[in-house]
């Protein structure tokens, strides 16, 4: 199992680094994902999470290969 | 739909003409356009801005892009839209997007025009880092909501 | 606040960038510009239309609209507003209305662009006579309604 | 007293010239201002009514020298 970890805007900068490649045996949730890619234990409620470029929830199943997206309120337009 | 991420300046009133030039099949049709243009302010949050820098997530933004615009094609009758978005640096006074929609009535114009603006804000990954004149840098925290409370 | 009634064909983007540049010192304050531009179509209630005649009520139709424009300047946080309007005769293609509204935040612009756009529809004396590709003419009879019921 | 009565648009075509002035000795309401221009009884509902260039009523008091205009629902933007 292989999962490609970004983080984007200010959990870039906070985190210090533009994201992580995972790898393991086991399933992972989004939560998971978190915690082992940044050592923290809690997925603050503000961040949002993209699987494979698209929004899910912090309960969503990852699967081999998927690209998870970690980032803060979006600011455009 | 045209949806367009710029990393250099761009002019609006020329990125609508050339639309309209290219959607030349809809010119009798057109009885209501309606434009949003969101443009740098040199002020914030009660400080002086003198630059900004947009952050945004390849891929991810455009195909949000396209399902926002999706969703208002779908929930009313449009005959077109362009969204322009720049990227990268940009100074007070710059074009940072414009949403056109053209459409036979009014209504359908000014109320996907702002459910584009609205869920753009919303939901595609962009994010603002101001330059401000103090010399210190701060990340844009949250959007505004655009409707009134 | 700028108003302008026109006998000729206007270019809208050239009276946007026109009034833009007379008002220069609000440049680093807008954040927001709704555009809206209301154009003749070669169809309505199902019937071709080859051209079109506005109508209006010299005096009273220049007051009406400065009353509205006031009544949004009142009611939202505006920076400035340009109306212009045709009368005389009309081709299919042409711009018959353009609102342009310049504010700090979007909510305003879109609220105060729309409000100006009905309120111009329901009470700014102009009267559209249609000439049909059938040879008839016509008075239109309603403006119909801009927001969903 | 002297009254400039206008129509415009279609009620201009219908009633065949674009007004009158009304000259006379007693004070009219629109309604009557309607009826001695136009020599119909009612004026139609759908009829919009401007005295010196800003709306009223069909009850409004008209004074001499006011410019009383009639015309259809207005079909501008």
């Amino acid at each position: 199992m292989s999962i490609k970890v970004r983080y984007f805007a200010s959990l870039k900068e906070s985190l210090g680094c533009d994201g992580v490649e995972l790898s393991g045996a086991e399933s992972l949730t989004v939560q998971q994902v978190w915690s082992q890619a940044t050592g923290q234990i809690t997925l603050p409620d503000n961040i949002l999470v993209a699987v494979n470029m698209a929004y899910v929830d912090q309960t969503a199943e990852i699967t081999d290969g998927d690209e998870v997206a970690f980032f803060p309120p979006v600011t455009g337009g | 739909m045209i949806i367009k991420l710029s990393a250099e300046a761009f002019e609006p009133f020329e990125e609508v003409k050339r639309f309209q030039k290219q959607q030349a099949e809809f010119a009798g049709a057109v009885g209501a356009t309606s434009i949003f243009i969101g443009t740098m302010r040199d002020f914030n949050d009660g400080d002086s801005v003198v630059s900004m820098s947009l952050e945004y997530y390849p891929g991810m933004t455009e195909r949000q892009l396209e399902m926002i615009v999706t969703e208002a094609l779908e929930r009313w009758v449009v005959l077109n839209v362009l969204v322009v978005h720049r990227v990268g640096d940009i100074s007070p006074g710059d074009p940072i997007v414009l949403v056109v929609v053209e459409t036979s009535h009014r209504g359908d114009a000014f109320d996907a025009c702002r459910f584009i603006m609205e869920a753009l804000k919303s939901k595609a990954p962009f994010w603002k880092k101001e330059q401000l004149a103090s010399q210190q840098s701060r990340w844009v925290e949250n959007n505004s909501k655009g409707y009134a409370p």
